[in-house]
């Protein structure tokens, strides 16, 4: 080769090198590195180039490693099929290999795709804005807190939320709160639900933030969400709803109950099981609109072109007031505002959210209805199946549940979920005494197996 | 050019509560959305993306962003089914996914000179916060309460945020006339309160920071942390290394450095490395072997910040960066640094435009003087590439802030010079009225921030 | 837009001799080719692609191409790396493959109505000499000498050039008024010497041939065998089966009515089904259950023309087809040629050129009168949509032969109608000069085929 | 669903079907169907329709049932390794879901593809013109005998190929020349190469092609392919020389041995191992430039566009003059020469050409040439080991090797290679007591396990 062992992807042959060096007139590429000898690294990582054929075969063999367990595992994260489309739309390199659209002129496809993801979560969720994504749920429930903290003129520092809560979303909250110097309290539960007697006790003027669950951790439908919104609201604080892309289909409209904040994921739609990589949900009112962390894509116009332009030539020297779009309100964004910026997020999830919405169209609202009340259905289903099994019992909680529910076993939880492994299947342990199991349409067909391997573990 | 919103083509309503196995009033009453077939969204999605560009489309030297093209093989890597497992998974039972982690938390640590690495951030401001949480753990757990981050004024503007988020007060940092830190300046503004200094390296006009040396001991001797941003950290691979530098704790963007496609705004990752001092205050879960088995096990740090990501951050993406690193390998990772900084001064050195700071590395900020920069990259659009980022960093009036990055040969180079050139030299109306062959003309961002309207149900209600 | 040849972009000559473990005179001297870098291979081809049109792009209703929508799963499924076998690998170690040609052999045996099917030819033409050979070898077999195979004036040219490469002489059917087959033109046409008659059905202008059972009486009668050329066998689909007409031997186009993809030109596969009678000259091996294990085994038909492929033809197309028919079922594949006639007459309504013949099924052929079909065909480029074929069939004067198929929704009907009557009713220097909005404009092809220039080496030759 | 189960893919909505049937003038969609009721069906094929998750599980559970084998089989078929950009590249829908590009205006990125395709085949046969594919090596080889039919007017009708070629080309040349009334006869083989001694006797007027191999199908490079170019030449038959792509790098170039015509396999660039499926290649002097089959993509020009055209806008109107690619030499064509076409091939494998083109490029001339030499080199070494081993002698023949070549065994090879398959490898069985043995880069890895077992079978 005539390209000397380098980075495969630097196509600069040795004469282009020499050619450009003595352009600038440094005789080799040292030259132009401006590191003091006292900091320059001449050691070795001892990382040898594999071939891509070698780190294909290399990484498979690794994930060859991992067991081949049948996942009854949500809680935050699930699985559904994404229909191929979803693939093959969403990786062409225009859409995987672009940059944030700083250039409208040239990135309306992207810039359109998003814009209609937000309105997807628009209509979802009833609110009248959504950005185009956040990292996940946990952290787009921490930037509500901030949110809370900027716009609620509370005397209060207390973000109340469920007792009941995935244990690694309250961790994240407690961060951002932190920073916000906020305090995260939870409320007590009431059979898998809040018990809205004992939050609307609680909530007073310290309150800035309550927020809620539907469906809850465990899987549970909240039953009373208008109520826990009007405790919000003569607290004076902000009402943020949690509940996932799925469950928004069918489930009452945060909007009607009183909700101010919608977050949450979206990943369920789009995403394949990723090792809990997320699509955040943050949709809100038009009080808040330029409060809103992360980007949001607008609508506007392409200007007038004046006398002349055509000259130039070119499809757009025909055009002129066509509606175009654009990343709009980046006041609010940090390589404006700095430190009063309303988040310190720029990249965020566009990617996954073009895949939500593209799983979103192959569904349409009916596909998408559909599949929401499968996995209230098959919840049902499995949960009845499951308690018919002598030392077992489910649902743990008298409610209505989505795709997940707690499970009693008489012997140790944590033994049981061993002994199952062992046989191939993944569920959660959640208590002493508990599991959770979560069924979608990628393991439903194995529910019955479950079943009887549970009957047979317990 | 111009294709309809998915809404316009077709939209159907479902009266949710006809069928739902739940009581009414726990049900929504209907739903609208667009009930498009498959041809019509494979029509709909490639019309989309070819109104978009990326970097298979051309040259993106944007300033800062590090827009490399990103090996279709890490896709593959990363898209093995074995892989798509649940993060509640039993460490043992996903031997496979931990070992990857481990294998890359100790080739970023290499690559960075630092001890420990978390790979959970999810972006790269998600790392600058997780670095300063750390950082902010580690004082309290010291009994200091700081309250200052000391941040240069031609830093990110993230760093300024990212300190605000964790809590902290910002200190901006004036340049000095060479575009570095002016020690001085850093003597006086780092004292007892101060937390951390956040610094950027090269700068964002690509100089490197000649006293960093000094710069590390002033802020340690003033009890402080130094923290690197490693947006620029592909000037520096396998040249310098943060940790050998004084920084006590860094982040990493993987889809800058590394390679991972930024998908039209992410996902990224941006885990963070740190010495040892700091690694009990990590994230959690961490990742190690176990102790003679040859496997791998999560474990808590003793004094860990916590969570910043819900599970354990963008595993599709670390993957991939994972796979681009192993691909490189020492010598590929020196060439990257050493291609992209040629590639930087080739292109000053063939623009008409001045450059006011020197020696810059990975990237360099022209001055459009009295031209307006933003107008020259939109005429730039006209001449098939991608313009650089622009207007920023202030310190360079009306900064063009272009990195070209390693993957630009001779000739790719010469053409962006020569629309860089053709645009500079063009006549204000010509600017002002550009782009013109591009899918859309000009579009009104005042306009769009004024009144603002973000979905199509905003459309419909005009 | 002009994206340069890739051996414009960057070259290499090696010295093959140089390090070539073969003595200097079994090897060439040196070897010159591109040499571009991946970053510069994505771009090129990228680029190229976006200068392509597609089914992804928008309508094709190209006659009898049948242009429709090749559903992306498919691709998947045909990707799966269990089913990369070698064709020599034994019978018994792949029983998922030989498995899968089974179930596929079975749909098409019962959505043709016939007894046996091969998969091994590699597209619809290698369809049609396979099925010849197959008749060829009946008659031969018989004791028969057959000396004519009888073919519409309005089929396929395919037909004709199979019939010759076949050894057979070419007698050609002129059509009847109605656009049919003249019966008693056929009557006089078949005698001792028809082999076969060569048939589509609907025909090239989507009219049944509604005297089919006459036809195959006459036929048969002359000792002739009736061939089914399946090209419009999507205007059929669960509403007529060839076996049920008196067809003896047909072939399938899957990437015509099975959806898998065209590529530009191919790879296509041309599976052939026949009764009982001409099962054992079928092509070998064939795939059938073994007796009584759940297995299957390939076998030899007692009196096999041999080969028509190589191996076992395009079988990651058949994959194809096989997922495709599976996904539609006995509904889905009815309902396909429902829309797809529903398609084709609603067009013809919509549009404000005569069509000649009717009633017609899944495509027409519109007559441009004394426009030129070719130029309105161009014109309607500048409307955003894929022409339909020009100039032929040849019955039909300046045809222009439509085919929307069942993917096109209404309101892509609607302005598809709109581009062939804003192109129609244009101007003749308009239609003449066109197109003005595509990538390139008007084409010289006859200065093409005067002197041709096949490589860049021609090109840099000049 | 407001749209009846039917086909997923036509995207009416009843409303729609109805609207449009009305605009018809019909009740039904029935009405319009011509089919007189003798032939109608209205049989059930008895095929459910399944979803895309169901039919991918259903294909991947029937694809798991074939045993998991390291491939050593090549005898035209090869299995290298495709680096990922060219399913990345090739997978785009404009490219894999476009037609044959009868409308050039709107088809250049493809057709300058093909273009390329086509150079790359002109550089690597030296030859002037190569089409842009056909379906595989036997079916080219086929096209290359009734081309000698069309282009030599020798009075004969006699195809000569070596002794040893793989059975189905053999039979696949013989249907073809069936149709033209050519004879196929063999001429004999001295140790792996051409008798050309024997050759020479035999090649008299009946001889209108000669078919030499080179590699031959058992791997050994043809030593003296000049001589038998001269025999050909001397009868005034056609010289017809079978390679493939990969070999073709390094090999001495066709066009200096005398060959006319060069057929064989470009599949071993950018295909994966697919069953056999194929990329035929098909090149020719300028001689029979209008005797070839196939397509052919020239370079021409876009007419100049007359005044006035500009006032319609769009790129084109600026251009005029520049180059463009169209097909071209299309009245060779079967579409419009009917019966005197020069073949009946229309859909050929131009996606696989457009591939292998990729393949090529990412290799590049050193690539290219690296990847042939260690296909010599790996067979040598593996023939060296197996040689070695007691009651086994590689290669059979006295010949230098690509990737391929004989071993004779002492015990039946079939029971050879069956103790093989149960150890996990496949080889071929090309004898009594021969079997055959293919290596590249992929099961390269494999080598020295398969001599161990080899070893322990034998």
């Amino acid at each position: 080769m005539s390209r000397a062992d380098g980075s495969p992807y630097a196509p600069h042959t040795d004469a282009e090198t020499a050619k450009m060096l003595s352009a600038i007139g440094v005789d080799d590429e040292e030259a132009l590195f401006d590191i003091p000898d006292s900091v320059a690294f001449d050691g070795e990582f001892g990382i040898d180039s594999r071939s891509e054929r070698e780190i294909r075969a290399e990484c498979a063999r690794l994930f060859d490693r991992n067991d081949d367990l049948t996942e009854f595992l949500g809680r935050g994260h699930y699985g559904h099929y994404v229909p191929s489309v979803v693939d093959h739309l969403s990786d062409r390199a225009e859409f995987l290999t672009s940059y944030t659209q700083y250039q409208p002129e040239i990135s309306q496809g992207f810039l359109q795709a998003l814009f209609e993801y937000q309105s997807i979560l628009v209509e979802l969720t009833g609110l009248d804005v959504a950005n185009c994504s956040m990292y996940d749920a946990a952290t787009a429930l921490g930037e509500a807190a901030t949110l809370a903290d900027r716009v609620r003129s509370t005397s209060g520092d207390v973000v109340l939320v469920p007792a009941q809560l995935r244990e690694g979303k309250q961790a994240v909250l407690e961060n951002y709160c932190a920073g916000a110097e906020l305090t995260v309290e939870s409320y007590p539960m009431d059979d898998g639900n809040a018990d809205v007697d004992a939050l609307a006790e609680r909530a007073d003027s310290d309150v800035v933030m309550v927020y809620a669950e539907n469906p809850t951790v465990r899987g549970c439908v909240e039953e009373r969400l208008a109520a826990i919104g009007e405790v919000a609201d003569d607290a004076d604080a902000l009402f943020a709803l949690g509940s996932d892309v799925v469950s928004l289909a069918v489930l009452q409209e945060p909007a009607s109950v009183g909700a101010d904040v919608v977050v949450g994921e979206a990943g369920a739609l789009g995403l394949p099981t990723a090792y809990g990589m997320g699509l955040g949900i943050f949709a809100c009112s038009d009080d808040f609109i330029r409060q809103v962390p992360g980007r949001l894509v607008g609508a506007s116009e392409e200007r007038a072109p004046p006398e002349g332009a055509r000259d130039r030539g070119g499809d757009a020297a025909e055009s002129g007031g066509d509606r175009a779009f654009t990343l709009t309100l980046q006041t609010r964004e940090q390589h404006i505002r700095k430190e009063r910026a309303t988040s310190n997020i720029c990249t965020n999830q566009a990617w996954v959210a073009l895949r939500a919405a593209i799983h979103a169209a192959t569904l349409g609202p009916n596909g998408l209805v559909d599949l929401a009340n499968d996995c209230i259905r098959e919840a049902a289903a499995l949960a009845d199946a499951i308690d018919d099994l002598t030392g077992a019992a489910a649902p743990v909680h008298n409610r209505h549940h989505v795709r997940e529910f707690a499970v009693r076993v008489d012997q140790p939880a944590a033994a049981v979920a061993e002994d199952l492994e062992a046989e191939g299947f993944a569920v959660h342990v959640i208590g002493e005494h508990l599991l959770q199991v979560c069924v979608t349409d990628l393991n439903a067909a194995r529910a019955d197996d479950l079943v009887t391997t549970l009957g047979e573990v317990i | 050019v111009h294709e309809p919103l998915l809404s316009e083509k077709t939209e159907e309503t479902v009266d949710v509560r006809a069928e739902s196995p739940l009581p009414d009033d726990l049900t929504r009453d209907s739903l609208t959305l667009p009930a498009p077939s498959e041809p019509e969204i494979a029509r709909h999605y490639t019309r989309l993306s070819q109104m978009t560009w990326s970097i298979d489309s051309g040259p993106y030297p944007l300033g800062s962003c590090t827009m490399k093209y990103n090996p279709k093989f890490t896709e593959d890597v990363a898209a093995d089914p074995n892989a798509a497992v649940h993060p509640d998974r039993s460490g043992r039972s996903i031997q496979g996914t931990l070992g990857l982690q481990y294998r890359l938390q100790e080739f970023l640590a290499d690559i960075g000179g630092m001890d420990a690495v978390t790979l959970q951030p999810p972006a790269g401001a998600a790392g600058e916060l997780t670095g300063i949480l750390v950082a902010k753990a580690y004082h309290e757990h010291h009994g200091n309460d700081r309250s200052e981050v000391v941040v240069p004024a031609s830093a990110h503007g993230t760093n300024f945020a990212t300190a605000a988020t964790a809590g902290y007060d910002v200190v901006e940092l004036p340049s000095g006339e060479d575009g570095r830190v002016d020690v001085e300046a850093l003597e006086a503004a780092v004292g007892d309160d101060t937390a951390a200094l956040m610094l950027t390296n090269p700068n964002t006009v690509g100089l490197f920071e000649r006293n960093i040396t000094d710069i590390a001991e002033i802020v340690h001797d003033a009890g402080g942390l130094l923290y690197y941003d490693g947006a620029n950290l592909n000037a520096l691979l396998g040249r310098g290394r943060p940790g050998d530098m004084g920084f006590d704790v860094m982040h990493y963007n993987v889809h800058k450095t590394f390679a991972t496609p930024h998908g039209g705004g992410g996902p990224g990752a941006g885990p963070v490395g740190v010495v040892d001092e700091l690694a009990e205050f990590l994230p959690t879960p961490r990742v190690r072997k176990t102790e003679g088995e040859g496997g791998y096990e999560r474990f808590e740090p003793d004094h860990t910040i916590g969570k910043v990501h819900g599970f354990a951050g963008n595993w599709l993406v670390l993957i991939k960066a994972y796979a681009y690193i192993a691909r490189l390998g020492d010598e590929g990772l020196a060439d990257a640094a050493a291609k992209a900084v040629l590639n930087a001064n080739y292109l000053a050195e063939r623009i008409d435009i001045d450059v006011p700071y020197g020696p810059f590395h990975h990237e360099f900020a022209a001055t459009a003087g009295d031209r307006d920069a933003a107008d020259v990259a939109k005429r730039m659009l006209d001449f098939g590439v991608h313009p650089p980022t622009t207007k920023w960093p202030e310190m360079v009036p009306e900064a063009m802030l272009t990195e070209p990055t390693e993957i630009e040969g001779k000739s790719s180079l010469d053409d962006l010079a020569e629309a860089f050139n053709l645009a500079y030299a063009d006549t204000d109306e010509a600017l002002e009225t550009s782009p013109n062959r591009t899918a859309a003309s000009r579009i009104d961002q005042v306009g769009a921030a004024r009144t603002p309207r973000l979905s199509w149900q905003a459309l419909d209600d005009e």
